[in-house]
């Protein structure tokens, strides 16, 4: 196995760790008072875990969010669905990895499934830029909804990118138009739309595929309108404010239900899916399902009414 | 300063101009401005007169919103429309300065409620929904308010059948109502779409600087894109790129030009032009109901 | 004024033309003989020049359609329609300047114009590619049709390409998919289209934008499958048979009448459009506005069902 | 031989493979087949068992339509249609070689009409609308009677409401015919239309070579488009666009994996896989029609 990546918030936990680790390897049988002081860290230790990793703050969750061994979008599809057709290229351009689109079936519900694509190692993340989409990412996307909107295929979106890419070429090609017109077209279309924020949920670029009538959210995964470095850079000139930040911002899974913007809550093993992705992907399983249950009975243009309304209601102002 | 108390002030004194907006009126034509194109020194009162470009080197300085609409709409005719919407702060965003003070110094500098007036005016005669936002507001930013009152305006001309203008600036999306104007975007490509549905037009005018959640959203959905001269048009700002790329930017990078070279929008037009062009592409979008009544 | 082009089939003419124009220079007033030797190529020439213009075979009347003089899309546009607003780009990748998309008014009719567009100099041509779109062009173009579909527009088009440009970038973008989806696009648009030949109409380059409701033909406009060069290198491994590909494959305006493609030719003064633009202008203003007095009055979708209808009934066969 | 006549000698004797279509069948199983991909030489009779893959080197080797329509369809499926329509010389095209000329070696070669197979079929169960190009007639050139049968072969699959499933091939629109030809391009893509308007599905598997007025036309307006590996798809020949550009061209330029790259198809799906995925595909694209029976 690879070497454990240690996220900033767990670090005091894991030097303990390591030295309990340390003290366990030497031979303590004649020396009771080290015996003593082993047991007292093991106690310290598991106090501390549970203080780490049951109320973690929203900087610890994007941390959390970001790990590399998180189950990424390809881990929930193959998970999930059989039959799966993944299509490439938006018909113009390229083909761009950062976004995955095509078909799958979850038990016996046929569905189009869309995510942000992050990789597994360097060589996949190039590939598939880190998750940040260019626009012919988003313009792929685009045709899978239409494919959706056409065969009547309820969509699956699995949300996770630090935002869409902020490059030369992007912009040359027309990111914001592409995200804009991805919008449009997502708040039409007339088959049920579930969206799972699973990881890092960053700003336009996770909009774009990332509305819809449920909004479903993993325990640690975040969804915000600018990132807590980004914001932290703004208000401080300092991208180290960024706990602050992410604190003000209520990006987190309970806070985002907290204020309406997320409807459900799918909880994850201590100290995140990486732990024990098994039980996620089942109750994510479990979440589509429901979900799917109670949207596939309406009409298409009920879907479309009703999803403009849940937009409509979002925003807080005074009259 | 309310846009109808600003409106009714202009009618009670003519000479003071558009500009005074974030002025006392009583020394606005006093103003001296310093060109962001040539450094040059402008008197504001002839300034304004010229729409804010420079008669040195044409450069395009930001307009207020009650500028903009006065430079647009037929004389008389802009009714402000949801004027009673204003900002609240739904998260309690306080890091760094709170959010409540950024609005209350907003509202001081522009006398503005929010980054957007919304409202119904003619163009040349024909009756329109015109939005217009300022720049001057939170760097125009797109929050609830800024939101609603887009979504409002484009469900109100679909209702009366009506053509949308809007006239773009922004920095984005409003940080500090989080999630709440990230949602905005989709709530407001959403508006525009149901408008464009039902067969009507909508022309948007994009000024320095449109970047982020507004750009992403409504203000490039629209039937005809027009882009002023110069301005800076984009997704991430330039600085966010620069640091991407870890280079130096292409020379022209993400202008109005650099945009229309790039197949982004559809014209760029000076601003002394854009009126009467407004009035002739109207016209074909609206042939059809023309030919009806 | 430039020097004057000089096509391939005028060759003849334009020698004897100048040997008159030389001997004319000449004091010839003591020299009876030399005086009815002169009067005698007058009428030499007359006969010939009747016989070079008035029975052009397709290979002239190709020629003529590339001849650098001959009237282009912007002529047409500048001389007949008012109020003209040009848009730009396909909001996606770039504005292809081989093509003419935008606004214009003919007397009270408001209209949306393309056109392929060549350049009237080196310049110009380098901008305009000499007239043969890349992707981005069609893509631009059928932007233009969504516009003219949405708002009730007539659309009017003008063709002048040798084709849809053969290069690796336009291969890389989708020349194919831009020109089929192009079709697709403009056979179901619920608005008049009014087709002008009024240069070089290739093949599927021009046809991506080249049918409709009406098909007029400049007298000297060709309209071919394939260039007569291309057509005589597949036939005979050699360019040089054009003249004989060119009688072969009918493309003449009159022969497309003939064999039921147009519905009209417009007649060119003596040699060709570029002797005389104004009244070809003119006419074709003139069979403009009767083409569309004839289709204005029907409903969208019956103008659909008649262009599918004219499509359906295009091809020859047994059964 | 007729489509009908080869199933039904197919049917009298099951060792002849759909190979023999172009060969007199009695020595159909003897012929040696020399690979495009490595150049190793095969048996035809084995190389057909295989899918005309190549077992040395995977190479994708062309299938007559016969044989691919056998490799697809549920046994006994296949009922022709439209096999009347033949091609006849609208132009009285006589340059070198005469059309009629042209057409009778082509009929002789292939044992087919024309360069398109039609008809309705199943795949897995599931009924559709089948057209196969076979290269060998005059490189499945799409002349009146190609453009005819796939029009008709959208619209039975319209008024039936059923998937079209069409191979191509094709070295582009069929000279011969000139204009004729042409506007087959649009004939096909608006028959397309109004299928896919209907809301039905379309799949498009692009064999090699697919050129010209047949890649501009119908063969992209698939929901899903799939190319076999290896394939040459493009619009202009890589002749063509060499002589223009005037420089080598890129390695693996206008192959099916290019395209993929490139955005332009969907999958690239090997032959010996593509039926089955055809099916799971189909599953997808009638979802709707599959809940409402
Ligand atoms: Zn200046
Ligand atoms: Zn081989």
């Amino acid at each position: 196995m690879a070497r454990r990546h240690i996220m900033e918030f767990e670090r005091p936990l894991v030097e303990l760790e390591s030295k309990l680790a340390e003290l366990r390897r030497l031979d303590l049988t004649g020396d009771p008072q080290l015996l003593l002081e082993v047991s007292a860290l093991a106690e310290e230790i598991e106090r501390l875990r549970r203080e780490t990793y049951e109320h973690l703050d929203p900087w610890a969750r994007v941390q959390i969010s970001r790990h590399p061994e998180r189950p990424k979008t390809d881990d929930y599809v193959t998970a999930l669905f059989t039959d799966v057709i993944e299509i490439h290229g938006d018909r113009a351009y390229g083909d761009d990895e950062a976004i995955f689109a095509g078909f799958g079936t979850y038990g016996t519900r046929k569905l189009v499934i869309l995510g942000h694509r992050k990789g597994t190692d360097t060589k996949s993340n190039v590939r598939r830029n880190f998750g940040s989409p260019h626009p012919e990412g988003y313009r792929k996307a685009m045709r899978a909804m239409r494919l959706a909107d056409k065969f009547g295929l309820p969509i699956v979106t699995f949300l996770d990118t630090a935002g869409a890419y902020p490059g030369i070429e992007a912009e040359e090609r027309g990111q914001a138009l592409a995200i804009a017109e991805s919008l449009a077209l997502l708040s039409g279309v007339r088959v049920p739309v579930v969206v799972f924020g699973i990881g890092e949920g960053g700003s336009g670029g996770a909009l774009a595929i990332g509305f819809g009538d449920r909004l479903i959210m993993l325990e640690n995964a975040y969804y915000s309108v600018i990132s807590p470095e980004m914001c932290s850079n703004i208000l401080y000139k300092d991208p180290g404010q960024a706990k602050t930040a992410a604190e003000c911002l209520k990006m987190t899974a309970d806070e985002l239900v907290a204020i309406g913007i997320a409807d459900e809550v799918v909880r994850e093993p201590l100290g995140g899916a990486h732990r024990d992705p098994a039980p996620v992907f089942e109750a994510v399983g479990a979440a589509l399902a429901r979900a799917l249950d109670e949207l596939v009975s309406q009409e298409g243009h009920e879907l479309v009414e009703r999803r403009y309304a849940r937009l409509r209601e979002i925003g807080e102002y005074g009259s | 300063m309310s846009i109808a108390d600003w409106f009714s002030a202009r009618e009670r004194r003519r000479y003071v101009r558009a500009g005074d907006v974030s002025v006392p009126a009583d020394v606005a034509d006093g103003v001296w401005v310093k060109c962001d194109g040539c450094g040059k020194t402008l008197y504001e009162g002839e300034l304004v007169e010229q729409l804010r470009v420079c008669r040195h080197c044409g450069h395009h300085l930001a307009m207020t919103a009650p500028q903009r609409i006065e430079s647009l709409a037929d004389e008389g005719s802009f009714e402000e429309t949801e004027k009673g919407l204003t900002p609240v702060d739904p998260l309690s965003f306080a890091a760094a300065k709170p959010y409540t003070e950024s609005l209350a110094s907003a509202r001081e500098k522009s006398g503005l409620e929010e980054a957007v007036v919304t409202g119904r005016a003619r163009i040349g005669g024909i009756p329109v929904m015109l939005a217009v936002m300022d720049f001057r507001f939170i760097g125009a930013s797109m929050g609830s308010v800024v939101g609603e009152k887009i979504a409002r305006l484009f469900e109100q001309a679909t209702a009366a059948r009506l053509p949308v203008i809007i006239v773009t600036a922004s920095g984005g999306a409003r940080m500090q109502e989080g999630m709440f104007s990230l949602m905005q975007m989709a709530k407001t490509a959403a508006a525009a779409k149901r408008h464009s549905d039902a067969g009507l037009a909508y022309v948007s005018v994009l000024t320095n600087p449109t970047y982020g959640g507004v750009t992403a959203s409504f203000a490039v959905l629209a039937d005809v894109l027009i882009a002023e001269p110069g301005a800076m048009i984009g997704f991430a700002g330039p600085r966010l790129v620069e640091q991407t790329i870890r280079q130096k930017l292409p020379k022209g990078f993400q202008t109005a030009e650099f945009m229309l070279e790039h197949g982004m929008v559809d014209e760029v037009v000076p601003r002394a032009e854009l009126r009467e062009h407004l009035v002739t592409l109207l016209g074909y979008l609206r042939a059809r109901q023309d030919r009806a009544s």
